[in-house]
Parts: structure tokens; C-alpha cells; sequence
């Protein structure tokens, strides 16, 4: 599904973001991005998005070449990923429904499409009761959420989350990798970058592992659980919890 | 495209976005207010200075013992001249009764009539009548100057006069046509800045939308409308003051104003047309072009 | 107050907002550039209508027969009018040389001199041309005119020509005086619109300015340095290429532009300075009080 | 020093954000705010910096009543407080160093001031490497360390952080932790807003849990070590991490 190969970023002549990292992550795989402030986690996300491009090397996705997608045709690539940014990228004059409602209405989605998954989908997510707020009027972690919804609400095929639990309670936490579980589970690859060591050792799933722009660490967890269910799943989450 | 979604969408924009929405309206209103007073201005004023220019005239003298064939024989060669627009001929009678009715002290005194014969002559374009005065009565080798037929005493042309007013009709045509000129690019380039600006402060917006899949003419839509309702709510704001003023101070001043507008200023309607569709093709285009740097994302 | 601190801080905020500086300056320029070719043709136009209203005036013809005495008498009278500014006597004998020579041909014939002594006299205040024909020949009963003074023959104004004069230069300096008004008012408006709007994109960073503890004058006076900066730049700006249109353009074409100008049209030196001092006071101030709102946190 | 008592806020008719809260620090006290997304945390703070006005009840800081302190006062009392926000709320036209910077210059802090101070804090949060990048040139976490820098740099005798190591690894969280302790050990108070409860558990310190905008939990942890030095508190951290 992605493959990097040799990329390097560099923002400036002198130090590089990410210094000729190569993996591969197959179709249906949920892999953690993990490494300390600064390590180059974002960057390799916004290559993925084509927000930037790289300064040397390869970025295949679904067999194609990021590189060869021509400008007009961006969009419709981009319409293929769900992405969570760390910075939540709301928009600001729009209320929780309508950013949600966006993401749909670029897609071509007409009234009913919209009208059918969006108030599911916030629901899911434990925005019910703030359908009509404007981010602004939103606290830290209900923004998270919101950006969490835009990026569930077209089921794509390939999901990328930049820290997406930063700013939630465990408790919420646990209910949206519920949700990444289950996204994954219906085949949906799933990229995320996170801080939260214990939520990585609790999902047993493949860690890359960067360290000033380099992979330091790439493993599968020796109790890899591919064939748990969500129910079972969501029982060792929170029992494993302290 | 879906207009529906696309007309809702700047509805909501300008909603949400009422600072800068407000400014460009603004900025349209005021543009396109200034540009309604100043149109017709300039009109009556180039008018005014054309039907000035109008009055350029040259007479033909014939000598006062010119017979009916020699008047008719200077009549055809005048006419035949290109660059006379028209000729009138104001007999010997004539000329005698409307001088006597501007002096009539000097008039009465005079037994006889001492005028001679005149065509009056009308250049087709006033800067032409120096070249018809050399035509008609070219300048001698000696200094003085010779007539083309034998029949013209002398060619007048009231020279300084004449010069005077080419010379500030022309100017103040020129001046009026760099001015509208001038007027007319600052308008636009007022307006589209002030678009630029209001673009800008939403530029974190764009580049959300297309990070979101979101294509350039999916986003653009809502803003070339949005430039469509900014221009027009300008415009017609600007343009009910222009009536409410002309309505109010302008046509009772009518009488006055008529005579210093000519007969060739633009009318209301018209102007009113012109300025709208100004307005809004600036507002939209506007906003759709600048809004291309923000798109490159 | 740390004026130093508070310019290199107004300095980098233009820096590192290139686009709204930019179009705050942009607008500066044109407004300025604008009213800069606006205020002399208004002025030149208004002196030209003074110039044209300085030629109202009315000849008081004396009888034919009438004696020194009676010359000076009525000379007297007409000078202690108060509404008239001054008076010059032409003589018989002037007059009919000027005569003479405007129309040689009808006064050849004439043996003797048939015009008489003339006064012509100038108002104060070209309106009131009719009050001074009154005072002089007061309407009779009967309908036609009386004289206050036997050896005057007859008080004449053309009337139609001075009455179109007064109607067309009257609507003139109105005119020219709404736009000059209109013009400073828009440029006013276009320059605090644009600063406002390029205040709003950076509203969030005053409010962070205001939560990090900074007082209203602090985050303040960069501001109006800044538009202090902006006003000077896009002034001066104006100016420079103003008076390179001026050096290019107008100067060869001044004996054109003389026939129009009157004498008393502003002179570049002030022109530059008050739309200097315009254009920084109104960025400034635009800046320091559209601030206003966005400090409210 | 902080004493909330019948706090009321509401955004709208409807729901209250804060329902009546009450509660006392004592100057030098560190204390925890706790609770899940969206039960009021951030409000309580905006309240405590003036940011927002309560709909009902008195707040007091230091012995003065909030409400009574007229607006053109109101940056001098802020100059007291030292506030790293949820969304780091950095000046976007200012480079790292700028930034800290101006936090000294609202308060009237010189050149000499400025040069002395600023790259120490920089360097105690880990960006002597980025001080000339502006913002939007930082990784996220390196945003928020900027954040905190700022708070920290002219030692306010009441610190408040809404969230700060929400973007920071476990590693660099223990080190502003340690941070944090330091200036508490110097008299500063206090009060932290996190969900980071691996945090909360090992920093034993007194804690408040809110829900829903009411006080659900106000406690002292059994084993409140305030004696303990710097570096015993940072042993104790790491050892227990994991
Ligand atoms: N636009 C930019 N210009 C210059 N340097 C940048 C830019 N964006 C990021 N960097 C630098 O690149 C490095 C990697 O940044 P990146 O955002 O990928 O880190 P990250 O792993 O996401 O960190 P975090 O966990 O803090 O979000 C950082 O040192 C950052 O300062
Ligand atoms: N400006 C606002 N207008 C309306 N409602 C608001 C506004 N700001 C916050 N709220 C609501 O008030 C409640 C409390 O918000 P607050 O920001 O205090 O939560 P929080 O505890 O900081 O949560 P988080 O941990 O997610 O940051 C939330 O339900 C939020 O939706
Ligand atoms: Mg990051
Ligand atoms: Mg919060």
C-alpha cells in the first residue's frame, strides 16, 4: 500500500527531517509511527499527503508514484486518504457538522449521503451534543474529535492520524482506537503517529520507530493479535489499563 | 458544478466573514460611487469643450463688387474642400442687419452698407482650420498671402482666438481622458486589492480545503460568486446614492447643468449599467484570480 | 515608550507581512497618486471659472454730448458704489480705435467718430452684476429704465452672456468643490478600509499579545508606526511618480496648460506636502484606532 | 493564592461549561487538574487569566478579586501569571526566540534581560537548534515546548499549563515535568491541566478531577513527597516509568 524508498526531506541545506528512510506497509496493516518531538513523524505524513515533497527518493502509494501525480489530479489522490492532523486543520467558519459535511461534499457526496453518515459518525466519536458549534466554541480535545470524524467520514482506504489522541482524556482515547481498530478491521491501512507508549504497547501492532530522521526500529509485536475482534479487543484495552 | 451548493456556500462565506466582506463592499461602493460622479462630469466636460470647439469658424470675405457668379463659383470651390464640414452664405443684407443690431450707435451713422458677402465655413475638424485659412489664401513668398480665386477679398479666421480655444479644448479633452483613464485603473486596482487582502486573511481556509481533497474550481466557485454578490451589493448601493443625489440635487439644478452638458453626455441608465458590470467583473474575477496563490497547496 | 524598539518592531511586522503591507501601500499609492493629478485640475479649473468671472462687467455709455464735467461726475458716482470694485473710463476716441480695428471695413466709411465716452465697470462679486445695473438705471414704473444720472445714456451687461457666464462658472466651482469633497472623503475611506482589513488578518496575533500581559499602547504603537511607514512609503511613492508625469508630461505642454491655469493654482511644493501629511495621518490613525477592536480581549 | 468559589460559567443558556466549583491552592502548592474531554479544564483557566468573565461566583488570585481589576489593569495582572495554552497560541510572524522574548518585553525587560534569560530557557526545553525558525518551521511538539518556554521565562509566581506535554514524548514530558517541579520548588504555584495520568499518578501531587463543570475529586496523594529534591523527584520518574 506505501512504500518509501531512500526518502529524504530536508528543509534547509544543513539538517534533514527525515535522512533516506525506506518501508513498506501492505494493505490492510495498522503500523505506529512513534519517535520523540522532532523526529520526523509529521514530515513523513505530509510527503504521504503530497503537502510537501521530498527532496530525494520514492513515495509509492497503491503502486503509484507520488512524485508522477500531476498537480490537477492532487485532489482526487488526496480524496483517497483519510488523514488526522496534528494541528486538527478545522475550518474555522464552518460548525462541527459542516467541517465533517466537507469532506463528503468534495467527494461529489450529495444531501442524503451527507445527511446519513455525518450524524452517525459524530456520534461515534461523542459529538452529539455539539452538532452546531464552531471550532472555536469547541475545547481542545472535542476539535481532536472533530478532526477525527472528517477523517473516518468517507471510509477510505488508507488512513493516516498525526497524533490523534494528544488531546484526550484515556478514557476517550480507548474509544477512538476502537474505532481505528474497527476502521482496520473492515481493510482500511492504517498509519498513525503517536506519543502514547502505553496505548502502543496495549495494541500490539507494528512499530516504526524514527530518531532524527532515521529508522531505529521496526518491529511486529511478538503478540500480534490479527484475529481479535473488536469486542475482545475493547476488553483488553481497558482491563490492560492502570 | 452544483450552482445551488456553490451560491450557498458564498452566502455562508460572506455570513461568516462579515469584517472583510463589509470592506470589499465597501471598497466597491466608494470606488464605484466616485467613478458615477465622475463619468458624467467628464462627459459634459469633453461634451462642453467639443461643442466649443464647434464654434472654430473661418469667414470668406468676397471683394463688395463680387457678382452673383462669382459668389457661386467661390461657393463650389469651398465645397469641394475636404476639410470643410459646411459652408453658410450670409449676404451683404444680412451681415449688414446684424451688425447694425450689435452697435446700433455706429450703425445708424452709416448711410450706406459697407459689408461685403460672406461664407461662413465650418471646418470638420476645428484643428484643421489653420491648413483650410493656407488652402484657401496661401502665403505669398513675399509675407502677405495670395487668394485662390479672384473673387475672395480676404480669409479670417479671428487667429488668436481661435488658437486660444484649440488650445484648452485640447487640453482640457486631454486632461479628461487621462483623468477617466486614471480614475478608471485606480477603481479596479483599489477594488482587487481590497479582494486580495480579504483573501488573504482567509488563506489558512483554502489550503485546508484543498489538504481535504477539495479541487481549485470546488473551492474557487464560492469565491467568484461571493465577488459577484460583493460587487453587485456595492454597486447597487453606490448606484441608488447616485439616484437619490441626482434625483435630489442634480435635476433641479437641470436648467444650469444644461448649458454646460452637451448633447452627446451619457445617460443615466447606461452609466448605471456600465458601472454595475464593472463592479462585478472586477469583485469576481478578483476574487477568482487571486485567489490562485493560495491554491497552491 | 521605546521608540526604537517600537520601529524596528513596526519594521519587522512589514517584513513579515509582505501581502497586507504591500496592499496597504498599494492603496496609499493610488488614492494619493489619484488626488495628486485631482487637486490641480480642480484648482485649475475653479481659477479658471474666477478667471472667466472676472470679465462680468457692464458699460455705462454717456450721452454723445456730454462735457468733462459731467464725465467726472458720473466717474465720482460710479466709485462710491460700493458693490462695484473698480472702473475704467474709455474715451470716445479709444474706443473708436478699438472699433476700428475689430471691424475695419464698416469704419472706414464712417467720416466721424459716433461713439461715445464709456465707463466700464467690474463688480466686487460677479453675481451681482444685475443689482449694480439696477442701482445705476432703475427699473421705471413703465418698464423701461431711468438713469441716476442725466449724462448717462445707457447702463448695458449682455445680459445673456453674462448671465450664462455666472450660471456655467457657478456650476463649475460647485461641481469641482463636491468632487474635490467626494475624492478626499473616498480616499480617506479606501485607505482606513484597506488598513482595517489588513489589521483583521492579523487579529489573532493581537490577541495573543493582549493574554501574554502586553498593554494597549504597546501592541499599539508599532501599529502606528507601522502605518506612519506605510502612509510615507506609498506617499512618497505617489509623489516621485507624480512628479515625474509632471516633468514628462505637464511642463512641456505649460503654455498649453497657462491659457487654463489661473494664477492662483497650488503650487507643487505644498501639493506634495499636504498629501504627504494626508496620507501618513490616515494610515496611522486608521491603524492605531481599527486596532481598537481587536484589542478588546 | 487561587480561590474559586461558587464559579459559574455558561456559553449558553442551555449548559454550563463550570457549575459552581469551589476550591482554594495555597501559594507554592502544585496542583493537578484532571477530568475528560470537554468537562471544563480550559474554561477554568481562561477565567483565571481574564480571558473570559464568569457568568457567576468570585474568583480570586493573590488576595484580589478578578472582577474587580479594571481593564487597562488587566495586563499587569497577567504579567503575574505565566500560561502556556492548550493551542500554544505562539506569534506566527516571530521566531522562536522572539517569542520567548516578547513575553520579557511586554514587562518593560531590556536587551541585557532578553540575552540572558531567553537562551537559557531555550535550552532547558531542548530548542537551542530552532531558535531563529518561525513557527510553522517546528514539529508540533517543538511548538509546544516554545510554549512552555515562554511561560517559564520570567519566573511568574503562578504558573498555568492547559495540556503541555500533550504532543511531547514520555521522555521530554518527564524533563518539562522536572522543569515544572523545579519552579515549583522556588515558591511558584502551581496548577497543571492534563489528561496524562501515567503523569498524574507518578508526580503525586494534589489533584482535581472535574465532570461535567462540577468537582468530582479534590485530593492529596497518599504519598505527597514535598521534600523531596530535584533530583530524587527525577530518579523516582524515570524509574517508574515504563
Ligand atoms: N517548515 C519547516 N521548515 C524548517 N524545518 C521544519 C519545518 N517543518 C518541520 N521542520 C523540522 O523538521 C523536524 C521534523 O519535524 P516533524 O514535524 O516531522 O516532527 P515530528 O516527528 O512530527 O515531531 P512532533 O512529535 O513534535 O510533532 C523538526 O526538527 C522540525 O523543526
Ligand atoms: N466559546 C465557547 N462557546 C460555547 N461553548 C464552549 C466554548 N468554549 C468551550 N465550550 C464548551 O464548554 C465545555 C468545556 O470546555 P473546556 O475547553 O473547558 O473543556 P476542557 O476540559 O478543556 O476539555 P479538553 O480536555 O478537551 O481541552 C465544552 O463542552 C465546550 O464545548
Ligand atoms: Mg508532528
Ligand atoms: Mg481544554
Amino acid at each position: 500500500m506505501i512504500s518509501f524508498s531512500g526518502v529524504e526531506k530536508r528543509y534547509s541545506a544543513t539538517d534533514s527531517a527525515l535522512d533516506g528512510i525506506s518501508f513498506d506497509i501492505f494493505p490492510g496493516e495498522f503500523v505506529f509511527l512513534v519517535g520523540h518531538s522532532g523526529s520526523g513523524k509529521s514530515t513523513a505524513m505530509k510527503l504521504l499527503i503530497k503537502e510537501l515533497e521530498p527532496t530525494a527518493g520514492e513515495i509509492r502509494v497503491a503502486g503509484r508514484d507520488l512524485q508522477k501525480i500531476p498537480r490537477p489530479r492532487v485532489p482526487y489522490y488526496r480524496r483517497n486518504l483519510g488523514v488526522i492532523f496534528q494541528d486538527y486543520k478545522l475550518l474555522p467558519n464552518r460548525t462541527v457538522y459542516e467541517n465533517v459535511a466537507y469532506a463528503l461534499q468534495v467527494t461529489g457526496g450529495g444531501r442524503r449521503e451527507i445527511r446519513d453518515k455525518v450524524p452517525d459518525i459524530l456520534r461515534l466519536t461523542g459529538l452529539s451534543t455539539k452538532l452546531h458549534n464552531y471550532p472555536d466554541q469547541l475545547s481542545g480535545g472535542e476539535q481532536q474529535r472533530v478532526a477525527i470524524a472528517r477523517a473516518f467520514v468517507n471510509h477510505p482506504p488508507l488512513l493516516i492520524a498525526d497524533e490523534p489522541t494528544g488531546n484526550l482524556d484515556p478514557e476517550t482515547s480507548i474509544g477512538i482506537m476502537q474505532l481505528l481498530y474497527r476502521i482496520n478491521q473492515t481493510g482500511t491501512t492504517v498509519l498513525v503517529a503517536t506519543h502514547d507508549v502505553s496505548m502502543v504497547d496495549k495494541m500490539r501492532r507494528r512499530v516504526i520507530e524514527l530518531s532524527e530522521g532515521r529508522i531505529v526500529r521496526d518491529e511486529q509485536s511478538a503478540a500480534y493479535a490479527a484475529a481479535e475482534s473488536t469486542r475482545e479487543f475493547a476488553i483488553r484495552m481497558r482491563s490492560a489499563q492502570g | 458544478m452544483k450552482p445551488v451548493f456553490f451560491l450557498r456556500e458564498a452566502l455562508r462565506a460572506l455570513k461568516r466573514n462579515a469584517i472583510p466582506s463589509f470592506a470589499a463592499m465597501a471598497t466597491v461602493l466608494v470606488t464605484v460611487l466616485v467613478l458615477g460622479v465622475f463619468i458624467p462630469v467628464v462627459q459634459a466636460t469633453t461634451g462642453a469643450a467639443n461643442e466649443v470647439r464647434g464654434k472654430v469658424i473661418a469667414d470668406v470675405y468676397l471683394k463688395t463688387d463680387a457678382q452673383q457668379k462669382d459668389v457661386d463659383r467661390v461657393e463650389r470651390v469651398l465645397k469641394s474642400e475636404p476639410m470643410i464640414k459646411s459652408v453658410e452664405f450670409i449676404s451683404k443684407d444680412a451681415a449688414y442687419k446684424t451688425e447694425r443690431e450689435r452697435n446700433p450707435k455706429a450703425y445708424e451713422l452709416l448711410g450706406s452698407n459697407p459689408l461685403p458677402d460672406t461664407f461662413r465655413i465650418t471646418p470638420g475638424n476645428p484643428d484643421d482650420i489653420a491648413k483650410i485659412k493656407d488652402a484657401l489664401a496661401p502665403e505669398a513668398a513675399g509675407g502677405g498671402r495670395t487668394v485662390i480665386d479672384p473673387a475672395i477679398d480676404e480669409v479670417r479666421n479671428r487667429e488668436e482666438d481661435t488658437n486660444k480655444i484649440l488650445a484648452v479644448t485640447g487640453v482640457v479633452k486631454i486632461t479628461m481622458a487621462l483623468l477617466a483613464g486614471l480614475l478608471g485603473v485606480a477603481s479596479m486596482l483599489l477594488i482587487a486589492n481590497t479582494i486580495r487582502l480579504s483573501l488573504y486573511a482567509r488563506r489558512r481556509e483554502v489550503e485546508v480545503m484543498k489538504l481535504v481533497g477539495a479541487t481549485d474550481w470546488f473551492i474557487r466557485w464560492p469565491f467568484v460568486l461571493e465577488g459577484v454578490i460583493v460587487g453587485l451589493v456595492g454597486g447597487v448601493l453606490a448606484i441608488a446614492l447616485l439616484a437619490v443625489v441626482k434625483i435630489a440635487v442634480v435635476d433641479p439644478l437641470a436648467a444650469d447643468f444644461a448649458l454646460i452638458a452637451a448633447p452627446d453626455t451619457i445617460d443615466f441608465p447606461l452609466l448605471i449599467g456600465l458601472l454595475l458590470v464593472a463592479a462585478v467583473a472586477v469583485s469576481s474575477l478578483g476574487s477568482g484570480l487571486s485567489l490562485r496563490k493560495f491554491l497552491r497547496v
